[in-house]
């Protein structure tokens, strides 16, 4: 569980700002989801249709794709807020399919944060305690213990100070804190996150990730967190589980799948600038990033290939500057393509340039599945 | 390697449950029923069975006391062929088109004065019109009735001290429906002044002060900011009113002038109330009944249409 | 009208801002001035009741004497009083319920219900009276705060309508973040919906009161006698006499008045604004 | 989309309105519970409608009659209800619609002819044995038991209680002002038109005669159309507002609104207009005779004469007011009925009646018997000339069929009232009126 909270003495003294890390509990993290067949529809639009997938216990697992692919709706059945049409849902092992949202150990971060108006920070954070305590009925948690949870788990997120406060009197950044707050003090195994980082501001939103991070780190639950952002996705999740459509593209650690996507749906869809991906004297697709490429000569004449890569010409039709960067977007023999070069490359709109990408940096599609060779 | 893993297993051998219902997802099952179960019901027992009642009342010839008897559609004969039943159309026709201006633009242009221009007197205002709408129907009917006492009231005699001749008022059958309105319209300029206000309330400030740093003239601002945004509240209120309009009307003539003198006040909800429970004549009654709803009923459908239309063709001055 | 033309043209001008107080004053007087000249009046002996003077002098409580001591008019305005108190309270709690479930729930026959509710709304009350009367006696409710109050019921169409609209305003992860939160649907309705719908149900439960309060028909129907109908149906007695009563008709009518005022003396502010903060659609 | 949850539902809000059902279930006051004793013995409560009850005018008289009568018999109680007088007719039949109908009612004489032709009413006469019948009735003037006597079984099957007449109230004061005589009032319509054109021109209104009578009852108008020689239904029972002789005696009134001579304005107000000493004489019931006396007192000297002759012909003025009807239906009530109905229609019952309300009292014996009425009449002179009028009042007419009280507003609203608000033609309108009348007997 997230004993994390526990450390009334430290929060207290450290009121007001993010305590140093505590040690986390080594025992084994809980909050191990597992998706059975799970199958969910709207209409006659399939939503969601997955055949099996899990959700490592302790894991930042990110759900990412574009607008559509179901990742909410797959949250909201793991929230209990929608039900599957099939499938069974598992957390911890226990069949959670038809329990109560209430019921499930499960806590959620809305998108738009949710904050009751009518109710100060600490009500807020509260509601799910009291109410707890209130249908528990004798051997209830006092409310002693309830503000003191609740105010540790402030603390920790720098609320400390804002208790008293209602949300419309708090900024953006502090809305999410207390709506992350809301969701933690529950202390729930499983702590489902719907794009909350959306409704913040650019720079608040870089901020807003280490701190997710560090408190992924610090409470060593299970995080689901959604997210249309495929750099998100990346910058944030220890698992990045890939959606499309309703149906799974891949699932991995950012790494693999950002080095080894395995279609070419994934691979267009993380990284920006995009992979580029032509096709091949044999038919096949070759991927690569802009950034992998190594500039052949962009005013000399061209050098000789190697065999380490393979070597793409184009001729530049326009050209972005991206601060240390370069952007050359030119039209290939097979189609239209990007690189990235070092700012201080010569490059002019109509000059034809070639570059090498090395063996290790490309990657094979199949022309008709677009599945990874 | 990958927590997170796509299994190759195939789907899972226990059979998937089927807590569905239908297309849109699975809800709790008790939840809606419960907690509209009383709705329901009161509608059902106080509105829907009643109206099927009335509907076969409508067929019958029945004075509530001796039995029934059925008559099919002789009861709607003879009240399409009733001339009070006539007149009293027309002048419910009548009762609308005076109550519509009366009922929209006065209480639009009382509310976006005080909008304009807020603060206390404005307040003042509004509580001084909304006053007539809590007061008691029969004690406001009283009032007029006193008021416009022909032989003495304080109106005639103040006109005779002007050397005006003073009207017969509730007396005389062209001035009784005209003393009606004003009687209802007390209650109903209240009422939608401050409905407008709550409309007008919503409207951001910030857009009038956009308006006014544009150079806008106020009458300007009315017309292209403020008038954009209310025409839907307007035109439902509108329909609103006229709807509680025949009820209001329908008050004051019963308590007033029992649709006379003449038939003068007359109108198809006191005709309604007089074939009803002065002459016992449910059948004819209940076919009055059903041919009013479907004409209101005709009537909502036409200004729904018109709302459409009047909204669509001011929608590029919305911006 | 006068008063548009007024603000808009000349908003700057003093004799537009004159003129605009001036036109709300002329609608305010011509309103109000009935309710002043009875009040003035009521207190007139008896047979100076059509003098011309502002002033009430010589004045006479006699009026009120004969309403209140030989007139139960204390006892309809309570019996009003109960009936549109209750038939508020009853009719907005039904329509808390079903609009929060229609919103809440989602049920597939929610449209259904909005459908009912509208129609019984633009149905005309005249069209269900028999029937309603008939059940009601049945039931023995003549003459009974039940009869009085339950088949007002019959006016819940627009409380649903209305409070529905703004039910659907409350962006739904608030109700799923007190269902996240572990509320019941009981819960969610008192610690979540209701305080956020305050102001709109203080502008709902008024608009209801006023149509009830206004209740004319129904009451004489179902509750005719003196000592159980309400004031509306209770000044046309005094009125229908045989006999000029007018003096004690008058005054009647300012006992019936002078609650209503007070009450509307201490809370028009917040009746204001209730109806301004609920910005009623 | 939400609510997959289930619901193990906490009643909340449907127990809250389930408890306010059933909390006003139980503190509900009263409800028609009378209806249930059906014989048996100990006390009997029977209901009294009434429209004189709870009102500033009459109810204190009333309750007094209700009291003095419970303590003469502890074995009876009565509950009384109040009705407005022109509702009464609907109360009554919703009350029998519903399955509870009221035990004793006072009916408008107005009403009467539609209450018998549709309505369960239990002939009064019926109730007693002939000796009690006999003895209840004793001393009330003959010509008025005959007049309300029912036209087809010729038996009094509605006690007469409220019997009032038509007279010309008239100000002495304007009188005086307009230089006539107040001790030699108007006798005819002729010297009516007279006075009136005289009082006009002192600038206050002549005449009223409130034919278009607030409570739609055409008493008046059949007492118009009786003097002028006509009548609104003939011995045979036809219908003849539209009769030449009837429409003499509307187009006299007519004669007096277009010569400006009545002001143009509805009974009610020339009823305040009267009390505020703004009209010079009234023709009205004597109904209203204690309202106007309060309304005088100090203000003007007013007097009162018999209802004028028209042209030539003896004065025919019929009755209006109200008789006691029975609904009960079993036979332990409608005993309790008649002794209530015979002690108001008591010479005690009339002494309460005539001194608290001012109703005519029925018997002439009682007007001088110092013990009942004799000094009351001394010291008020004002009914001594109402009085007279019971010994020729004519009987009140009913028009045919199941829709009497139906024609009766149609022939008030849709002819008498515009004769007196408009002027209008009393042949034409009384025409079409008739035409509607005569549909409406079919």
């Amino acid at each position: 569980m997230t004993d994390v909270m526990r450390q009334p003495e430290s929060a207290a003294r450290e009121r007001g700002r993010v305590p140093t890390p505590p040690a986390v509990v080594a025992a084994a993290p809980s909050g191990g989801i597992e998706l059975r067949s799970v199958r969910k529809s709207f209409g006659s639009t399939p939503a969601v249709d997955l055949p099996a997938l899990s959700v490592p216990a302790g894991s930042l697992t990110v759900l990412v794709g574009p607008s559509g692919c179901g990742k909410s709706t797959l949250l909201r059945m793991i929230a209990g807020l929608e039900t599957p049409e099939a499938g069974h849902i598992h957390i911890d092992g226990q069949d959670i399919t038809a329990a109560r949202p209430g019921e499930r150990g499960v806590a959620m971060v809305f998108q738009d944060f949710a904050l009751y108006p009518h109710m100060t920070v600490a009500a807020n954070v509260g509601f799910g305690l009291v109410l707890e305590a209130k249908h528990a009925g004798r051997g209830a948690l006092p409310r002693a213990e309830i503000s003191r949870r609740v105010r540790d788990v402030c603390d920790l997120l720098g609320l400390g100070d804002k208790l008293g406060r209602r949300p419309r009197e708090l900024s953006g950044g502090e809305r999410q804190r207390v709506a992350l707050a809301r969701a933690l003090v529950r202390r729930k195994p499983v702590l489902l996150l719907d794009e909350p980082l959306s409704n913040l501001d650019a720079g608040l939103r870089a901020q807003a990730r280490a701190e997710l991070i560090r408190l992924h780190r610090e409470v060593a639950g299970t995080f689901v967190l959604v997210t249309h952002d495929q750099a998100e996705a990346l910058s944030l999740g220890t698992r990045v589980v890939v959606l499309r459509a309703g149906r799974l593209e891949q699932a991995g650690t950012p790494e693999e799948i950002w080095r080894c996507p395995a279609n070419l749906f994934v691979a267009r869809f993380l990284g920006s600038p995009a992979m580029n991906i032509v096709a091949d004297s044999r038919g096949r697709l070759l991927g690569w990033r802009p950034a992998d490429a190594i500039a052949l000569g962009v005013t000399s004449p061209p050098a000789a290939p190697t065999d380490a890569g393979e070597v793409f010409e184009g001729e530049v039709d326009v050209t972005e500057f991206v601060g240390d960067r370069r952007m050359a977007h030119c039209v290939g023999d097979h189609g239209p393509w990007s690189v990235e070069f070092p700012a201080a490359t010569p490059v002019a709109v109509g000059q034809r340039i070639r570059v090498l990408v090395p063996a290790g940096s490309l990657h094979h599609f199949d022309a008709q599945t677009g599945t990874r060779l | 390697m990958a927590g997170v893993t796509l299994e190759p297993t195939p789907v899972s051998p226990t059979p998937p449950a089927p807590p569905a219902q239908g297309g849109c997802g699975v809800r709790a099952r008790s939840g809606p029923w419960v907690y509209s179960a009383p709705a329901i019901l009161s509608l059902a027992t106080w509105v829907y069975v009643p109206m099927v009642a009335t509907g076969v009342a409508s067929l019958l010839d029945w004075d509530l006391i001796t039995p029934a008897r059925y008559v099919g559609v002789a009861n709607y004969r003879r009240l399409l062929a009733d001339h009070d039943f006539h007149r009293a159309i027309w002048q419910t026709g009548w009762y609308v088109l005076m109550m519509l201006p009366l009922a929209t633009v006065v209480p639009l242009a009382l509310a976006i004065t005080l909008w304009l221009r807020p603060g206390r007197v404005s307040s003042l205002y509004r509580a001084l019109l909304f006053l007539p709408v809590v007061l008691a129907p029969a004690a406001n009917a009283v009032s007029w009735q006193f008021v416009l006492n022909p032989l003495q009231g304080i109106t005639n005699t103040v006109l005779a001290d002007l050397g005006l001749p003073g009207p017969g008022w509730l007396n005389d059958p062209s001035w009784a429906p005209v003393v009606i309105v004003a009687m209802t319209t007390g209650k109903i300029i209240g009422l939608n002044t401050l409905l407008f206000s709550a409309s007008l309330s919503a409207i951001d400030q910030s857009t009038i002060e956009a308006a006014r740093v544009d150079g806008a003239t106020s009458w300007e601002i009315v017309r292209h900011v403020i008038a954009a945004q209310l025409i839907r509240p307007v035109a439902l209120l509108g329909l609103l009113c006229v709807l509680l309009a025949g009820q209001w009307v329908f008050t004051n003539v019963a308590l007033v002038t029992q649709g006379g003198p003449n038939g003068a006040t007359d109108n198809v909800y006191y005709r309604l109330y007089t074939y009803a429970f002065t002459f016992f004549d449910t059948g004819t009654a209940a076919a009055a009944a059903v041919v009013i709803t479907v004409g209101v009923a005709a009537g909502y459908v036409l200004v729904r249409l018109a709302i459409g239309r009047v909204r669509h063709a001011d929608a590029p001055t919305a911006g | 009208m006068i008063a548009v033309r007024h603000v808009g043209l000349r908003p700057r001008v003093a004799v537009a801002a004159t003129g605009r107080h001036a036109a709300i004053l002329i609608v305010i007087i011509g309103l109000l001035f009935p309710l002043f000249w009875v009040a003035v009046t009521s207190l007139r002996p008896a047979n100076d009741l059509f003098s011309t003077s502002p002033i009430p002098w010589p004045m006479s409580v006699e009026n009120y004497r004969d309403a209140i001591f030989r007139f139960p008019i204390g006892t309809m305005l309570l019996n009003t009083a109960i009936m549109a108190i209750a038939a508020t309270l009853l009719q907005v709690t039904v329509a808390i319920g079903a609009a929060y479930a229609l919103v809440r729930f989602r049920p597939r026959w929610g449209g259904a219900v909005v459908l009912l509710a509208g129609a019984a709304v633009v149905i005309p009350p005249q069209m269900l009276i028999i029937p309603q009367f008939l059940i009601a006696s049945h039931l023995g409710w003549r003459d009974t705060y039940l009869g009085l109050i339950i088949p007002q019921l019959a006016a819940c169409g627009l409380p649903i309508l209305l409070l529905r609209e703004y039910l659907v305003d409350i962006p739904t992860s608030l109700l799923e973040a007190s269902i996240m939160d572990g509320a019941r649907p009981a819960e969610t309705l008192r610690l979540v919906v209701l305080p956020l719908l305050r102001p709109a149900l203080a502008a709902v439960s008024i608009l209801v009161f006023v149509n009830t309060w206004n209740e004319y028909l129904w009451p004489t129907l179902i509750a005719p006698q003196v000592n159980h109908t309400t004031i509306q149906a209770g000044l046309q007695l005094l009125g229908n006499q045989e006999g000029p009563t007018s003096g004690a008709l008058l005054a009647a009518a300012m006992i019936t008045t002078l609650p209503v005022l007070a009450v509307y003396a201490i809370a028009s502010r917040r009746i204001t604004h209730a109806f301004l903060q609920s910005g009623i659609k | 989309m939400m609510g997959a949850e289930r619901g193990r539902f906490r009643f909340g809000l449907a127990a809250t309105v389930v408890a306010v059902a059933l909390g006003l279930t139980v503190s509900a006051c009263g409800g028609s519970s009378s209806g249930t004793a059906a014989g048996g013995s100990g006390p009997v409560t029977i209901r009294f409608m009434s429209y004189n009850y709870g009102t500033p005018c009459c109810g204190a008289g009333t309750q007094q009659l209700i009291d003095e009568f419970e303590k003469a018999n502890p074995d009876i109680r009565i509950r009384p209800e109040a009705v407005a007088a022109a509702d009464v007719l609907t109360k009554l039949r919703t009350e029998i619609a519903a399955g509870s109908s009221p035990d004793v009612v006072q009916l408008g004489w107005s009403k009467a002819g539609e209450a018998r032709a549709t309505l369960p009413l239990v002939p009064v006469q019926d109730i007693p044995t002939t000796t009690e019948w006999q003895t209840g009735i004793d001393g009330i003037y003959p010509n008025i038991l005959k007049a309300v006597r029912n036209g087809t079984t010729g038996k009094v099957d509605i006690m007469p209680f409220s019997v009032s007449v038509p007279i010309l109230y008239y100000n002495a004061d304007i009188f005086r002002a307009a230089g006539l005589d107040p001790d030699r009032p108007p006798t005819t319509l002729a010297e009516v038109k007279t006075a009136a054109s005289a009082i006009t021109r002192t600038g206050k209104q002549g005449v009223y005669v409130a034919v278009a009578d607030s409570g739609k009852s055409d008493y008046l108008t059949q007492s118009v159309m009786n003097s002028t020689g006509g009548g609104a239904v003939n011995a045979s029972g036809a219908v003849t507002v539209d009769s030449p002789r009837s429409i003499a005696g509307l187009n006299a009134i007519r004669d007096l609104v277009v010569s400006g001579l009545q002001p143009k304005v509805s009974a009610t107000d020339a009823q305040a207009a009267f009390a505020g000493g703004k009209i010079g004489m009234m023709v009205y019931t004597t109904a209203a005779m204690s309202a106007f006396e309060k309304s005088a007192k100090g203000t003007f000297d007013l007097r009162t004469t018999a209802f004028p002759s028209f042209d030539g012909s003896k004065a025919r003025p019929t009755y209006s007011g109200a008789g006691l009807a029975v609904f009960g239906k079993d036979r332990r009530r409608q005993q309790a009925a008649w002794k209530f109905i015979r002690f108001l229609t008591s010479p005690q019952g009339f002494t309460i009646l005539t001194k608290t309300i001012g109703y005519l009292p029925l018997r002439p014996a009682i007007v001088s018997d110092p013990a009942y009425l004799g000094t009351y009449f001394q010291q008020n002179r004002h009914l001594l000339p109402s009085l007279s009028q019971l010994n020729d009042v004519t009987p009140y007419t009913y028009f045919p069929g199941n829709h009497a009280n139906q024609a009766v507003v149609a022939l008030q609203d849709e002819a008498v009232t515009p004769i007196v608000l408009q002027g209008a033609d009393a042949a034409s309108a009384l025409r079409a009126t008739a035409t509607k009348i005569r549909s409406l007997a079919r």
